[in-house]
């Protein structure tokens, strides 16, 4: 399992946003993407996603170019993909459980009641798991979107500031999330402007590889 | 699997709908109130309401469908919806077809039960009020479908709303011609036969097409 | 020749070349409209006879008729561009699309405009709602649609690639919309007028009409290679060849 | 030559005004096209040169 990216490059108006970036990711392996602002972190992880083409460059999936002369490489890609963006995905007037069902329900995969809960309680969410969206603050809308990471089986998790607007408790408990999905052979990618160490209660810290995007 | 992912999205839409209640009534409201207006513009007499009926219902349900089309896929690409369906295994245009669908079922079908009430108000016959829920009934998904790529291509774009009616209410012109003509033969005593099988030979077609084309419309406004 | 090879292809498709070989052909394309424009306006005002049913009125078809063709087959030629575009990702092809639709839009404007000084004296009427006319109208409507939606897109290439998709829309539904009003035509018996199929047109007035049609085709080429000149400075802005160009033209 | 006179010429059998209304607007139409490609393409070379003097 390794995701190839060589050479991708990205236009806004008639200017390259960053400058040509290539990195190769395995299994078990996580990557940071750094930059300044503006200078198109989110750009590049929706390139890379396959949501926008990229201008220059290609994305390799198991040495296999993602576009549309590989149909079958980026069905079996999108199959090991969680992609979690700005934008959430969470419908304000369905309770935190309903989102999380129908969202895997969407992404193909299939989740059970029992299954659904325990991850709601796992963020803490456990009181609020019945409640429409609508009445839950930020910070746990966020971690009913972050619920969906401890239930996914995808194998690919590429999170666009996953630890924006997180108190410090929730921050814990994601970066053991984050840290046990690596060092069980899954592949992180992800942008933060804060540096964080990933690790499991006593266990070693996973090694996270920079990536720093510098403009054109 | 897939027919999973299909309900799920049905399901949802139609969950979303019936909390957001207001919303997907306007649209109903709507073709009431266009199709009340008109008598009180036209006058009272029955000879003329009869005849103008079929246009009137017709015009008014693609106005009022136009209207809810600007909700087809607006939440889900604001909120990211779109998004995660963009990047599922599952076929994309499957599950836009099931958004579709739950649309019509919310906003489509409500006009095709109340078009025969209304009917009354226009003094049409028991057979023409037959086919008339009958030919909206084939004609309202053509429009639900075909609008769908309307609606997608003007996602996040300035006067949407506007843009949106501008692009689709051209290629409506064959739904309407063949739906009021349905009714019309049936006042007039000629078949209504023919008009219905051509409806339904634009709707099936339109089946396959529109959620691909849309699905294809959305990618291009997600870039 | 190498015409036959895809290389050569792939060479004018690429913007640096296609700006230099637009250059070259835009005047050309130019002169020859305005020679053809003059003598098939000569053969259709001068030499060519009234008609015996519609006396000197007959004359507007040499640009109605004519004009109502390119509406048709700019739309047409969007749809290809756009089939094009979409399925090999090429640069050209928004481009052209993008600068066939005015123009498109005119001669469908003219078409209508025309079309409407013809039936007052011919009909009494200024409208009908002839087939023709009716899907003429529609036709317009739909170039409005393209241009607008093109233009209310700020980012280019989503607005080439969304532009692409309507116009391969629009050009499937054409036939069926004409199909339609036809229809509708004869079942309301309306007013079915028949414009030009006069059996016995004479020869001249054949040849003016047909000399108008070409000169409406280069002027349309001629005009579109103009504005893909344009469009490609605006868009290659930043590269250096149009610095270069920009360089000696100042 | 089919006409005897100007006046015939431009009166066209008493269609004057419909034929000469088509090829007026005709010719408006194309004229205003070009006149507006050209201002165009002019338009976008005067701003490109300001912008590449700009750099200098």
């Amino acid at each position: 399992m390794t995701l190839g990216v060589s050479n991708i490059s990205c236009v806004r108006g008639h200017k390259p946003l960053f400058a040509p970036v290539s990195f190769s990711l395995q299994a078990g392996q996580a990557l940071h993407v750094e930059g300044d602002n503006g200078v198109g972190k989110t750009s590049l992880l929706r390139i890379i996603c396959g949501l926008s083409p990229a201008d220059a460059g290609e994305v390799l999936w198991n040495g296999k170019a993602l576009n549309r002369l590989h149909p079958e490489a980026v069905e079996a890609f999108r199959a090991t993909l969680c992609y979690m963006g700005h934008n959430l995905s969470l419908k304000d007037e369905l309770t935190a459980l309903e989102n999380l069902l129908f969202d895997a329900q969407v992404a193909g995969r299939s989740l059970s009641h029992d299954t659904a809960m325990d991850a709601l309680r796992k963020m803490g969410l456990n009181t609020r798991a019945h409640l429409p969206l609508r009445v839950l603050s930020q910070g746990q809308k966020r971690r009913t979107a972050l619920a969906r990471l401890s239930v996914t089986d995808a194998k690919l998790w590429v999170l666009d500031e996953p630890f924006v607007a997180l108190d410090a408790q929730s921050l814990d408990s994601l970066c053991v999330l984050l840290a046990s999905h690596v060092q069980q052979g899954g592949m992180l990618l992800y942008t933060s402007h804060q540096a964080v160490a990933l690790s499991q209660p006593h266990g070693p810290a996973v090694d996270i590889r920079p990536l720093r995007l510098v403009g054109a | 699997m897939i027919w999973q992912a299909f309900c799920a999205v049905l399901r949802r839409d139609l969950l979303l709908a019936w909390r957001r209640k207001s919303e997907g009534l306007s649209a109903v409201f709507f073709f009431v109130v266009v199709a009340a207006l008109f008598p009180l513009g036209i006058g009272p007499e029955l000879n003329v309401l009869r005849n103008i009926a079929p246009g009137v219902l017709w015009v008014g349900a693609l106005l009022s469908s136009m209207l809810a089309l600007q909700r087809l896929f607006e939440a889900d690409f604001r909120d990211g919806t779109l998004e995660q369906m963009a990047l599922s295994p599952i076929a994309m245009p499957l599950l836009i077809g099931a958004k579709m669908l739950a649309h019509w079922l919310v906003s489509g079908l409500p006009l095709v039960l109340l078009a025969p009430v209304l009917g009354l108000q226009f003094d049409l016959s028991g057979e023409a009020l037959v086919t008339l829920t009958f030919a909206l009934l084939l004609g309202t998904p053509i429009l639900s479908l075909v609008g769908g790529v309307g609606a997608a291509l003007t996602l996040g774009v300035r006067g949407g709303g506007v843009l949106l009616s501008l692009l689709v209410l051209p290629l409506f012109v064959p739904v309407l011609v063949f739906g009021a003509g349905a009714v019309e033969a049936q006042v007039s005593g000629l078949g209504v036969q023919a008009h219905l099988s051509i409806l339904m030979a634009m709707l099936l077609p339109a089946l396959f097409f529109g959620p691909l084309a849309s699905a294809f419309a959305l990618r291009i406004a997600l870039e | 020749m190498n015409m036959f090879r895809a290389n050569f292809w792939l060479h004018y498709a690429g913007p640096q070349a296609f700006y230099g070989l637009a250059g070259r052909l835009w005047p050309w394309c130019a002169a020859l409209a305005v020679a053809l424009g003059v003598w098939g306006l000569w053969l259709g005002f001068m030499v060519a006879p009234a008609d015996a049913q519609q006396g000197e009125g007959y004359r507007i078809i040499f640009v109605h008729v004519p004009a109502s063709w390119m509406s048709m087959v700019i739309y047409m030629a969007m749809a290809f561009w756009s089939v094009l575009g979409l399925t090999f990702n090429t640069r050209l092809s928004g481009m052209m699309t993008r600068a066939l639709a005015p123009t498109g839009a005119m001669f469908a404007f003219l078409s209508l405009w025309t079309g409407a000084l013809w039936g007052k004296p011919m009909w009494g009427t200024w409208w009908v709602w002839d087939a023709r006319l009716t899907s003429e109208l529609i036709l317009f409507f739909l170039y409005l649609g393209y241009i607008a939606l093109t233009s209310a897109i700020d980012d280019q290439r989503r607005g080439d690639r969304a532009g692409a998709l309507i116009a391969i829309v629009g050009a499937i539904n054409v036939p069926i919309i004409y199909f339609s009003v036809k229809w509708w035509n004869t079942l309301h018996q309306g007013a079915s007028v028949s414009l030009t199929k006069s059996p016995s047109m004479a020869q001249v007035m054949l040849w003016g009409m047909l000399l108008m049609a070409m000169c409406f085709w280069l002027y349309t080429i001629a005009l579109v290679l103009y504005r893909v000149r344009t469009t490609i400075l605006q868009r290659e802005s930043h590269t250096a060849w149009v610095q270069t160009i920009v360089q000696e033209a100042a | 030559m089919i006409w005897e006179s100007w006046t015939q010429f431009w009166a066209m059998g008493g269609y004057g005004l419909y034929v000469w209304g088509s090829m007026g607007v005709t010719s408006g139409c194309m004229a205003i096209e070009v006149w507006q490609a050209r201002s165009a393409h002019h338009q976008h070379l005067a701003q490109l040169r300001a912008e590449h003097e700009g750099h200098l």
